[in-house]
């Protein structure tokens, strides 16, 4: 084991499926020379050349595109959006093309398509660099959709994705890229829809992924010291979802939160909110709570930022009103 | 009117490709009418020495990508009749199972990487086939169909910039039927002359008459012989012809009865015909025994679909993932 | 009152609001000599001439971007894409441009436009022009998304959405068309944002909006006879939701099913599900249940589309193993 | 080069709003640094003779249509310096209150439909102005901004097109300054000479050298003309180049020193005021006493920024809704 950057760790999986596998390539805006625009990519230009990590013009809906028509004639393309604010641009062929084309042609075609992208906010860059919207993509049939937390979570399941003949939807988190962790020097990958208790309690389970989770562990550290302990499971793949694990837990802690730094009103947390109701409710003794971004575009001010998604501070003071039997959220 | 250059064997099967196209959309036209194809159908009928002429040009291995006015495009790739007919209806035994139907017909094993809903929505595809083609070092080609209505999205943008930088061996085929529905190409293309579309991309362009089933094979063979030789994209413009309305309820107000008749005197299966006649290549008697031949096939393949059984309910769940 | 289609009640609204205000004009594919693929806009054209309704080339997401630069410089457009499922050519004009605008600009603006889309299963199109993606816009703050399940409804709200000074998604059905319902003669308008109890009832209380609510009202006549009673809800506006209608009617029954035609996962009935939990989980004799389509991308063959989506029978058997203490979904 | 055609009040305005594009990206810079401004910003220096030229050639109600590199369209049109640097420190104070920052500053009083954080993200609001002009029966213009690396997305095309069938007045201006992010035009555009894009709508084009703000301005000024005059859209390739990095990170690998210096030499700020004072517009006094009067009002202009209110937290839920 060493410890690598979340950034890092991503890198080392596309170096290394592309050492193991001469299909697979990778293609973006900036991401051969520049290394990507959080530098994810850095190196593998020099290392791979121009054909296998390609510079493209700035046009989203064909980088797509192209990626699938590469994907369904013998390639394994991993193709980059360089926010997922752009997917926009994409959801045509994203939801159109990759996700229906296996089931339109009544399986004669495969897709090994992973679209890497980056999300979320923290960097104050306003409402077109700040968003989270793997909602979109978990109401699309035939994708699935990976978002990790740590740099080993990223490495394995980013390898397993590139390795998968399905079209993923990849989203890393900007704020994430400098976070270190523990990953093996040896290869390994992890599987796809399996869901991680990244911290065992008893009291509340709180469900995160991608930035939340750190938010949620340090909620958990903190609310350790007066006593009360914290379940803390990160879904890791949200298409699909590993309701059982989650599930699991809340037999054992009878109460959960969800925290999800999307915008609330129609976010991930519903879906996951619902499958908790529709297979635990029996097991509740409290509302499931969705701890979630605000229903605005992302504000630039520093400030608003701030207060437009959840922070530790907020699931604490959630957790202590759901053990209070409170319900002011 | 050129001599016509080209051997019986050929002139036979070209003849009876567009045969087939046109019957299989006749009769489709049909079955619409009884309520045994559901849904809508966009029919080729007009248009058939476009896809004929084009993919004649090509190699079994070679790539394309079709359109929501599809089955034209299919059948000269090689798709069988009955799979055709079977997934128009919706059945098991349809060549996607009954789940794409006429709008994602698509016979994978043929090279055709599919029909498709979304106007422009295979121009993606074809272009990462290119561009896979080129990453594999193969000499394979690819031809891109779409309308005049697809050059005005923005992924005919995008994807004409892409092949056109990257050098990818796609032939772009641009089927001019003069509408997108109702929209007259005129009012929707800010561009008289569509091949100017290419000059944004510094990429050589052609126009063809597309009722003319040899001029479109000799331009189409052209360009992929370009493109096979790593000489990149190009935009090929083919003047043709849809006979039907857009769809069956159309009333066809956007264009008159006149227009309509010259290009029906300009039929791409009779003057083709005539024309082998004509030039001894194919006797009156051979054309009218191939005629024969095609509806007795076009009778089987909905013989075929008809009677085939529908998909099972468990099939629902089936084939959205690997 | 007369009774009109659906498709007459919108093409009035539209003609009505046209004349009342030179601001407002249509574009789109087709709307114009066409009148409409679905005929909605017949006659607009011949009375209004090609100035206020435009016919356009292919090009989703520029009639999206020239429908909000028309909003914000003065004018009222209404932009039509012609299927719901063609959103995704242009999401990224809807979400990050239409929506965010007023926002980011620090409310210096006002997007008065109206999308108006049709959507849904029932003519076996097949994947790309039989969907349901309500869910996408209701995860995008600043529009207002509207589905209406009447005549009646139709007119009303679209009279109010050309009013409104915020964007509207506004989704019709391509099944109800040619229903038919009572519209009154003189002007009337209805408010956004406030669902309309379709029928009273005791036991259960049934959610559904746009063709679903049909099949509600269907599965409540059948149930009605063996002296089970629904009420029906049509939420008629998705966002914003009137969860206080919704609540109040689960205070009365304590139960309640959520019917959407929309693919379930990450659906429009996941929020409609987590707003009950949030709002009335003490009011709950049963885990809130969503009927939904299948997960799939819609099929072609007529048989396996109707089994992708809910029909008034699934509703019928959902109410009762609800009402037996049952849960086998 | 030509001679200056220009008014001394004329040549005191256009240098002085170079001068305050200047200072202002310079400051930027700064306060990047400092960590004052947080997040990042796209500087515009080095360009600043295409939006000062192009924009005084149009009135206070003509709209323009900005980009992510937008500080130099928002000060040229009329934006107020210390509301515009409170914007990008994201205080109450700022034009958009904090909420848009530099990727969407917008002074709407002055006629800016604003920058964009999407590329080409502009481009239908102007084209839509546009069409509003036209329906309105107003003889406004718009200016729509964008950078060369827009012009491989749909909605260029998409918009040229629109704009060219219904003839709306409107000008797309492109500043190439010849790299989008690390991807210079050669490798993302497929068209050597730019203009050529034009030509797929049959829509007027003309370059000029962006680094002459005169020329930007008597180009413009042509088309200008032409759209108010009912003649319809036009395109323009205005040639220039950022003399920062693309962001504050970035080290310039796929550029030059040498090209940089290029460049540099053709200061449109220098050029500009060399010529004004050697024809005897302006004398170097008067060019040395505008320089620091702008440097007082950026000074002014980051101090009132630096000292405004951040926004109150309720700030958070308003705006969203009419
Ligand atoms: C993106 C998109 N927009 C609109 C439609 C609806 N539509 C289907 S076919 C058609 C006309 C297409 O015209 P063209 O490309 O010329 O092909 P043709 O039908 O003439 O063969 C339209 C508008 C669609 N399927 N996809
Ligand atoms: C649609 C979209 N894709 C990618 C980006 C990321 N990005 C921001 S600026 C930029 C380069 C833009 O180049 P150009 O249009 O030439 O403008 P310039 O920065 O050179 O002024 C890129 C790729 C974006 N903001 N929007
Ligand atoms: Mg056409
Ligand atoms: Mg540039």
């Amino acid at each position: 084991m060493r410890e690598i950057t979340y950034r890092q760790a991503i890198n080392e999986a596309l170096a290394e499926e592309m050492e193991r596998d001469p299909r697979v390539f990778i293609m973006g805006e900036d991401v051969a020379i520049y290394g990507g625009a959080y530098g994810v990519t850095r190196g593998l230009y020099e290392r791979f050349g121009e054909e296998r990590v390609r510079d493209t013009a700035i046009s989203e809906a064909a980088i797509v595109g192209a990626g699938l028509g590469a994907a369904i004639t013998g390639m394994r393309p991993i193709v980059e959006i360089m926010y997922v604010d752009f997917m926009g641009l994409c959801m045509d062929q994203l939801s159109n093309q990759v996700a229906k084309i296996r089931y339109m042609f009544g399986g004669k075609t495969k897709v090994p398509l992973v679209v890497r992208t980056e999300g979320g906010a923290g960097r104050t860059l306003g409402a077109h660099h700040s968003q989270n919207l793997e909602a979109w993509f978990i109401h699309i049939p035939g994708l699935k959709v990976v978002m990790p937390s740590t740099p080993y979570d990223a490495k394995g399941l980013l390898k397993s994705s590139i390795r998968e003949d399905n079209p993923i939807v990849f989203i890393e988190h900007k704020m994430l890229y400098n976070t270190k962790g523990l990953v093996p020097g040896e290869e390994y990958t992890l599987p796809l829809g399996v869901a991680d208790i990244k911290r065992e309690g008893e009291d509340v389970t709180v469900i995160a992924y991608s930035r939340m989770l750190l938010f949620a562990l340090e909620a958990a550290q903190e609310l350790a010291k007066e006593g009360i302990s914290l379940e803390v499971v990160d879904p890791r793949t949200l298409l699909p979802l590993d309701i059982e694990t989650i599930v699991g837990s809340i037999r054992k802690t009878n109460r959960v939160i969800i925290v999800e730094e999307d915008c609330k009103t129609g976010g991930t947390g519903a879906e996951i909110g619902m499958q908790i109701v529709e297979n635990a409710f029996d097991y509740l003794d409290a509302p499931v709570v969705r701890l979630a971004g605000a229903d605005v575009p992302m504000p630039k001010s520093p400030v608003l930022e701030e207060l437009a998604i959840p922070s530790k501070d907020r699931i604490v003071t959630a957790v202590k009103e759901m053990l209070a039997g409170g319900s002011s959220l | 009117m050129a001599e016509v250059k080209v051997s019986c064997d050929e002139a036979r099967h070209l003849l009876k490709q567009m045969m087939q196209i046109r019957q299989f959309e006749d009769k489709i036209m049909d079955l619409l009418a009884q309520d045994i194809v559901q849904g809508g159908s966009h029919l080729y009928a007009g248009e058939e020495a476009v896809a004929v002429g084009a993919i004649s040009a090509i190699r079994p291995d070679d790539y394309i990508a079709s359109t929501h006015r599809g089955h034209g495009h299919c059948i000269a790739k090689g798709g069988r009749l009955p799979e055709l007919m079977a997934e128009i209806l919706g059945k098991a035994t349809g060549v996607c199972k009954g789940k794409g139907g006429s709008l994602h017909l698509a016979d994978v094993a043929t090279g055709n990487l599919g029909a498709n809903g979304i106007v422009g929505g295979g121009m993606g595809i074809a272009t990462g086939a290119g561009l896979s083609i080129k990453m594999r070092k193969s000499d394979q080609v690819v031809l891109c169909f779409f309308g005049d209505g697809a050059l005005n999205l923005g992924i005919f943008h995008e994807c004409l910039n892409m092949a056109a930088v990257w050098k990818l061996p796609v032939v772009y085929i641009c089927e001019n039927n003069h509408y997108g529905m109702s929209v007259s190409v005129k009012r929707a293309c800010a561009v008289g002359d569509l091949t100017k579309r290419a000059l944004a991309y510094d990429m050589p362009a052609e126009s063809v008459d597309g009722m003319d089933v040899l001029a479109v094979k000799e331009a189409v063979s052209k360009w992929v012989g370009q493109a096979r030789e790593g000489n990149g994209p190009s935009f090929l413009v083919c003047h043709t012809y849809r006979y039907y309305g857009h769809s069956r309820s159309d009333p066809r107000v956007y264009r008159t009865r006149e227009e309509e008749e010259e290009w029906r005197a300009r039929d791409p299966i009779k003057t083709f015909s005539i024309r082998c006649v004509q030039e001894g290549i194919l006797s009156q008697e051979e054309v009218e025994a191939l005629d024969r031949e095609v509806a007795s096939e076009i009778e089987e393949a909905v013989k075929f679909a008809v009677e085939s059984p529908w998909p099972e309910p468990e099939e629902l769940y089936e084939d959205v993932y690997a």
